[in-house]
């Protein structure tokens, strides 16, 4: 069930009533309801995915309480084990055996052998390396100690699906949303009123920004050969907000839905497009997956202890898994080496601190947010090339200069008033979101006028016609 | 909770009211613009008889030019025809042009072969064009017969009008804008309502066989425009326009027909397979005058 | 002699030379002035009302002097009813006598009996309900004994019939007024421009906002069958800025007179269509008027102690007695119960005394949600104006109902575009000296004096130049 | 105290300023025709919009009638124009058929003072009928007012709808002569006809009290408007008084109204009872004709 489709305005409403009716009634009755709901929410798509993710829950829950209970360590590293088996196990076989399989043949047709491999047609199901990474995050945190794993199943499951950050994140942390679901939630119509000013501009970011960026997106990558260099890096960067309207809108609409059922989840962009280094850009962007691999991979792989060599090893490390992660696909795996090829000299040279508590911009640092923000486009080109070879081509292509024409963008009227559509749009989510930066907040406070204004430009720059589905439920 | 609710009720109401005062504000003034041919009929079209109008799709829109034929015979004919759209949205036309308090002698239905044939029962993509005149009851009936989710955005538009207006806001919000400082702009289309592809560097080739399709005018649409024509004295004619590889075959039919599909015989004519060029415009206008010269003498 | 008329242009300089002059010489030479121009002033329509509004003085200076005379309280209680009676008897029967008389017709002819009404014509005399409500405060406070009577008759008579607010108010009460007759007026300037401010902006209101109006609301009123909802909802709004601007112009213009020769009046409008809910717009339209009725009819009659069915029948009392104080007709009292019906949830739920202070007090716009109550309220009050402006109640009735079907999404009809601006410009004036007295008290005090003469000369300009076709004041015939 | 005086008196002599600018921008036609003399005229003609007929050819003679005018004001206007004129000059008094029920100040318009108030602008005081003071105020106020709207605000001046004039002449002037009739024919009973016999009678008397020459005349009308009165009401509204005025004063009388040579020619008339400028033409040279055989009678 997409957030800006009918189906969720109306699926939203009534799960709204009835969680605060069940507020007079005792705990784990609200959090059944929530379950269903994520499990209607989830088996919307294809009921056959909730098997997968109810023997996942099952499988981490028993492991949490097996892990509390034996207390000697070659048992409960064992038992570990056996949980990150699972998950990770779970992810590859849907997520990624097509790749191997296909790498695998051409790996041997390149030596000259013929096999024909038998590819089953697996379907991705969707979000399932969100919920997978998070389950695995309350298994490690329970192994060392920082968490008392539940002994309420229904809470746990609710906690693995709750529908608001099930499909696309932010990957919450156990230690964060789980202790939320044990409490008793009471309404605060102030919290709830920020939710619904933050459900209305993650759907601006998406419906208005996202959607009308991919018009001229898919139509210059598609047929990325016949496009003049100019066209190809707007294109690129029109990409750039694609994406970023897109996953941080879902992000916002997912936190706001949660504020309306009274629990708080944590900010998944901090406007990453304001950041003036590559450094501070993996800070503010998608930060409960990079958070999660700071905390389950790059500390446990010695972190920035040790020598130089092995510090540069972990980065490396950190950013092909993460590429990897987003995509069974040697681009995503390419786009997470160019950015580790970018953090590194900030790495070497200690520079990848410095603008840790600087909030506010001044107008001085604004080339190099611009630079940032090229570096991060050039990047973005692998992400949303097909294959290599196209995303290589395309590089070139933009190289030659041979003409610096942008007539895609004005050739015809409905092109012509895209690009007004964009760029208004553009500068409005911009305008914001620098306001947002200068007064050091973490998201976009929208008064009751501006929610109105928005909502208007909702309505009348929206594309509805195709409502194209979240980038990230492929992931 | 009820502060919630009374808020969240304040935003959706002021937020209702500023999106239906807008939209109805744009449909008013596209209402009063001739940006599109709903309007074109009613604000730029001032004489009230015609011997002829064209009802037809974007092939009836580029193969007759109403001014070659007007001057050759000295009759008065108007272009109704508008593209991306069928025999359904033609008897729709036909109604707003009646409706509007205008007559005419004969009416000249244009579409393809299959298109008397095929009838499928789903709003076209270009009937949002009368959306302006939701007022009206036989454009509410219209878009209430097809079951598919844009009919039903665009009937529910009579009342919420933001419904249609903001899923169609390219190609009526942005429109109605700019009718707003140019009313007398028209989209495409010059006075007559004609419009006409450029001439392609096309290969300049013999056609030599045409596939044969039959014809049995079995939409239910055609029958309906011809009560329509009866009803109010209208003479109706079939014309099937010159197609680059298809012939059209009528066994005998109760229908007027005239059938050009295999009269242009070389691809230099031709915009794409099933469109001319304003060279084979020209030609196409001509032969049409010389038949459609027949049915004016004989009554 | 209507204050935007050319009589009283000439008539005032007049009054206020020689009330100046007269400083010089004890308080009673002042005063009798007053009361002449007052006569002169109230004669010009029909000097046969004269005598009307002499009787009333008398009557209740004698009362007033009795009262305080008498102790055993049965006579005085007695003395107290005669003043009511007289007073309420004359307004009854110069104001009420036709209505009843054709109730009374109407209803005899439901039943079947056909009587020939004889319904003498009588003609209203202007203003008669505020100044025997005027007399009514005063004796009803010497009965009270909040207030010593006055022994000087030309006193008490300046007071009931001093010129600017004789006509249509605002009713003053006489502990606020009557001891200001007593005091020497000294001449400040300040005051006194302030008067003159008030009196033009009055007049703006009046021939600018309300006359402009009136034009298309006649027009709209007279065949609302043929227009469109839009223009019906059109009429409905320009109606209420209609009686707004005529009434507080009017009162703004008496303030500024009265200022004008010393004296301080209550303000009688607060930016009524600035109150964010019904009770809060009743604490700002009409302020002498309904501080009248709650002072003398609604705490008498137990207020607001008591059980929640007592308020409830106060409160409807209140209102239709304050409906049909406006006029003798059905239609009034339909408007004041409209307004109790919109008055009460708010009193059961003990919301009325939410919105005490001004609207938006420190920022410069209102919070979206106090914008929303606003529009609300001034919607509804819009509503309860159809009733007060149309004829009969069907009219009314059929009105409202042909406001709501599709056509009120049509064009409604066309204005001039100057009387747009206008109204805008005067939207904006009042919510900026929404905090004052009057629009444009201290709006422009910190700006240089070119600046402040070139706006004075700009209002008196448009005043002349774009002014509507002289209407008499709506508020003439109550 | 002083000080404010001195402020008031200075805002107020700045508003009077700007009245006197604004009332001096713009003079008005009629009151310059009837204040601007450079001669001493030999023959004028008095009358309503029918007076318009007459076209002098030298500036010798000059028009001095006014649209909707009344005898009252007639009278009036000689007594202000008298002595610019030489001895023994000709005084042409038109009377419609109408003429004699019309009131003095027309009270009759929709908007009671919209025919005096030009009058205010120039006549004497004296000679305006029930002159008021609040009045003369309120000329000169509205006065400033047009002067302002019509350099500021264009609109002011509605533009009247172009009537679809596809009706022929002779039809115009038929439907013309039938609305004019009925308006006439109430005027004609509008008010008391004896008062403005008085008048009438009285204006004879001071021009040849003068040494001046009176004429009636009755202008010439198109059978269209003739044949919309019958005789018998014209004997009872209009010859009655006529005859009864000739007698008494021996006036030499012109009746134009059924003039065959004026009458049935419709081309002569701009509607049905005022002429056009070639009408104007050929009925000048036959009134000057006339109008020089009874000079020479006179002589």
């Amino acid at each position: 069930m997409l957030f800006n489709s009918i189906d969720f305005a109306v699926f939203l409403p009534i799960v709204f009533a009835l969680y605060w009716l069940l507020a007079k009634y005792p705990l784990r009755a609200q959090n059944s309801l929530l379950v269903i709901a994520s499990y209607v929410f989830y088996g919307w798509w294809d009921w056959r995915f909730l098997s997968l993710i109810l023997f996942s829950t099952i499988v981490d829950y028993s492991i949490g309480l097996a892990l509390n209970k034996t207390s000697e360590d070659k048992k409960r590293k064992r038992l570990l084990w056996t949980s990150i088996v699972v998950n990770i196990g779970l992810l590859m076989f849907f997520k990624y055996f097509g790749f191997f399989v296909d790498n695998f043949v051409t790996a041997f047709t390149f030596f000259g052998a013929e096999i024909q491999p038998n590819n089953l047609n697996i379907i991705l199901p969707v979000g399932i390396s969100f919920y997978t990474f998070q389950t695995l995050s309350y298994t490690i945190d329970v192994y060392k100690r920082k968490l008392e794993p539940t002994q309420d199943f229904i809470q746990f499951a609710t906690f693995v699906s709750f529908f608001p950050q099930l499909v696309a994140g932010p990957i919450e942390r156990a230690k964060h949303l789980l202790p939320q679901f044990e409490v008793k939630r009471h309404f605060d119509s102030n919290f709830a009123m920020s939710g619904v000013y933050l459900i209305i501009w993650g759907l601006f970011k998406k419906v208005v920004v996202a959607d009308n960026c991919a018009f001229f997106v898919n139509q210059i990558f598609n047929g990325s050969s016949s496009y003049s260099s100019a066209e190809l890096v707007l294109g690129a960067v029109l990409f750039g907000f694609q994406i970023y309207g897109d996953f941080s809108g879902y992000s916002d609409i997912a936190i706001g839905v949660a504020r309306l059922f009274g629990f708080s989840l944590m900010v998944n962009f901090s406007f990453p497009y304001f950041s003036r280094n590559i450094a501070e850009f993996w800070r503010r962007w998608h930060i409960s997956l990079s958070t999660w691999f700071r905390d389950y991979v790059y500390i446990p792989l010695g972190g920035s202890r040790g020598n130089k060599s092995k510090q540069i090893r972990n980065v490396l490390i950190v950013f092909l898994v993460s590429g990897f992660w987003h995509g069974a696909n040697w681009t995503y795996i390419i786009w997470g080496a160019i950015h580790a090829m970018l953090f590194l000299p900030l790495l070497i040279f200690k520079r990848n601190r410095t603008y840790v508590d600087q909030y506010t911009i001044t107008y001085k640092q604004l080339p190099k947010i611009v630079t940032t923000f090229l570096l991060v486009t050039l990047a973005w080109i692998f992400f949303r090339a097909d294959t290599a070879t196209h995303a290589i081509n395309y590089i070139i292509d933009i190289c030659r200069f041979e003409s610096l024409s942008v007539v895609t963008f004005y050739k015809n009227g409905k092109s012509l008033l895209f690009s007004v559509i964009i760029v208004v749009s553009i500068l409005v989510m911009l305008a914001f979101e620098f306001k947002s930066v200068q007064k050091h907040q973490k998201e976009v406070i929208l008064s009751p006028y501006m929610a109105i204004f928005i909502a208007i430009l909702i309505t009348f720059m929206g594309v509805f016609k195709n409502p194209s589905d979240f980038i990230y439920f492929q992931f | 909770m009820k502060l919630f609710l009374k808020k969240i009720s304040a935003l959706f109401i002021v937020f209702v009211a500023l999106a239906m005062l807008m939209s109805f504000g744009s449909l008013y003034f596209l209402r009063h613009s001739s940006f599109y041919k709903s309007s074109f009929l009613v604000n730029q079209v001032p004489q009230d008889n015609f011997d002829y109008v064209i009802l037809g799709a974007s092939d009836g829109l580029t193969t007759l030019n109403t001014k070659v034929i007007d001057s050759v015979l000295s009759i008065e004919g108007l272009n109704l025809s508008m593209d991306d759209t069928s025999l359904s949205s033609h008897y729709l036309m036909l109604q707003h042009f009646l409706a509007e308090g205008k007559q005419t002698k004969y009416c000249i239905l244009v579409s393809s072969a299959s298109g008397f044939d095929t009838y499928t029962n789903t709003l076209n993509n270009n009937d949002y064009r009368f959306l302006m005149y939701t007022n009206r009851a036989y454009v509410t009936e219209y878009y209430k017969q097809f079951p598919d989710t844009r009919a039903k955005i665009l009937y529910y538009s009579k009342w919420m009008p933001q419904l249609g207006v903001s899923y169609y806001n390219a190609e009526l919000f942005y429109p109605s804008l700019m009718s707003l400082l140019k009313p007398e702009k028209r989209n495409h289309f010059d006075d007559k309502g004609n419009f006409t592809y450029p001439v392609l560097n096309k290969t300049n080739q013999e056609i030599t066989e045409f596939k044969a399709v039959s014809v049995e005018f079995s939409n239910p649409y055609v029958a309906r425009i011809m009560t329509l024509c009866n009803e109010n004295n209208i003479e109706l004619i079939c014309y099937f326009p010159p197609h680059e590889s298809k012939k059209a075959i009528i066994k005998s039919s109760e229908y007027h027909f005239i059938n050009h599909s295999s009269t242009l015989t070389n691809t230099a004519y031709f915009y794409d397979e099933i469109h001319v060029n304003h060279v084979g415009r020209q030609l196409s206008s001509l032969n049409f005058a010389e038949t459609f010269r027949t049915y004016k003498t004989n009554d | 002699m209507l204050f935007n008329s050319i009589d009283f242009a000439i008539f005032l300089p007049i009054v206020f030379a020689l009330y100046w002059l007269l400083t010089r010489y004890p308080l009673r030479a002042q005063n009798s002035l007053l009361v002449i121009a007052s006569y002169v002033f109230y004669g010009w329509w029909d000097w046969r009302f004269l005598s009307l509004i002499l009787f009333s003085t008398v009557v209740d200076y004698c009362i007033g002097v009795y009262l305080n005379k008498l102790s055993d309280d049965r006579k005085r209680k007695y003395l107290l009813w005669t003043s009511i009676g007289v007073n309420i008897g004359l307004l009854m029967f110069f104001k009420y006598f036709n209505f009843f008389v054709d109730n009374f017709v109407t209803a005899f002819t439901f039943f079947g009996a056909a009587i020939k009404p004889t319904s003498l014509n009588i003609i209203l005399p202007v203003g008669i309900s505020f100044y025997t409500f005027q007399t009514l405060s005063y004796t009803i406070d010497v009965y009270k004994r909040k207030l010593e009577p006055t022994h000087d008759f030309i006193q008490f008579s300046a007071f009931v019939s001093f010129f600017p607010q004789l006509v249509a108010g605002p009713i003053e009460r006489a502990t606020s007024l009557l001891p200001q007759f007593t005091m020497k007026r000294k001449f400040d300037k300040i005051q006194a421009a302030d008067g003159m401010r008030q009196i033009l902006w009055g007049l703006f209101k009046k021939i600018i906002v309300a006359d402009n109006c009136a034009k298309y609301v006649n027009v709209i009123f007279e065949n609302y069958e043929t227009m469109s909802g839009s223009s019906l909802m059109l009429g409905a709004v320009l109606f209420a800025f209609q009686i707004y601007g005529d009434f507080s112009g009017y009162s703004d213009i008496g303030i500024g007179t009265a200022r004008l020769f010393g004296f301080n009046l209550m303000q009688n409008f607060a930016f009524p269509y600035f109150s964010r809910d019904i009770a809060e717009f009743w604490r700002r339209w009409h302020i002498s008027l309904s501080t009248w009725f709650r002072d003398y009819v609604y705490i008498p009659l137990g207020g607001s102690k008591g059980s929640i069915l007592f308020q409830i029948r106060n409160v409807f009392v209140i209102f239709l007695v304050s409906g049909f104080w406006h006029g003798a007709n059905w239609t009034f009292i339909v408007w004041g119960a409209i307004n109790a019906l919109l008055f009460l949830p708010l009193l059961i739920g003990k919301r009325n005394r939410v919105h005490k202070d001004i609207v938006a007090k420190d920022s410069s716009l209102p919070s979206f949600f106090d914008f929303v109550k606003i529009l609300m309220t001034f919607i509804l009050t819009c509503i309860a104006w159809v009733f007060f402006r149309s004829d009969t109640i069907s009219d009314a009735y059929h009105y409202l109902a042909k406001m709501i079907n599709i056509s009120a999404f049509d064009y409604p009809i066309e204005l001039q575009t100057y009387v747009y601006v206008f109204l805008v410009f005067f939207v904006i004036m009042e919510w900026l000296g929404r905090r004052q007295q009057y629009a444009i008290e201290k709006t422009l005090i910190n700006y240089p004096r070119f600046f402040r003469w070139s706006f004075y000369y700009a209002i008196t300009m448009i005043i002349f130049l774009y002014g509507g076709e002289t209407q008499n004041f709506i508020y003439f015939q109550f | 105290m002083r000080n404010f005086i001195f402020k008031v008196i200075l805002f107020s002599i700045l508003i009077v300023v700007s009245f006197l600018y604004l009332y001096s921008k713009r003079s008005n036609p009629l009151v310059d025709n009837f204040t601007t003399h450079n001669n001493n005229y030999e023959i004028i003609n008095l009358g309503n919009s029918h007076g318009a007929n007459i076209k002098y050819r030298d500036n010798k003679g000059k028009r001095f009638q006014r649209a909707g005018n009344t005898l009252y004001y007639d009278l009036q206007n000689y007594k202000y124009l008298q002595e610019h004129l030489v001895d023994n000059a000709m005084v042409i008094i038109p009377v419609s058929y109408f003429s004699f029920g019309l009131d003095e100040n027309r009270t009759d318009y929709i908007d009671p003072n919209a025919f005096v108030n030009y009058y205010y602008m120039f006549l004497p005081s004296s000679s305006i009928y029930n002159y008021s003071f609040k009045k003369n105020i309120q000329v000169y106020l509205n006065k400033v007012k047009e002067n302002y709207h019509s350099v500021i605000d264009e609109r002011f001046f509605l533009v009247e709808k172009k009537v679809n004039d596809s009706l022929s002449l002779e039809e115009k002037l038929e439907h013309h002569a039938k609305m004019r009739s009925e308006t006439h024919k109430i005027m004609a009973e509008y008010s008391d006809p004896e008062k403005n016999v008085i008048y009438l009678s009285a204006l004879i008397e001071d021009i040849i009290k003068n040494g001046h020459q009176p004429v009636l005349l009755t202008m010439p009308y198109a059978d269209h408007y003739n044949s919309k009165f019958s005789e018998a009401w014209l004997d009872e509204h209009y010859y009655q008084y006529m005859n009864k005025i000739i007698d008494t004063y021996q006036v030499p009388y012109l009746n134009y109204s059924v003039d065959e040579r004026i009458s049935t020619n419709d081309s002569l008339f701009s509607n049905s009872d005022h002429l056009n400028d070639k009408g104007r033409i050929y009925f000048s040279d036959i009134l000057f004709e006339d109008l020089r055989k009874i000079q020479v009678l006179n002589q």
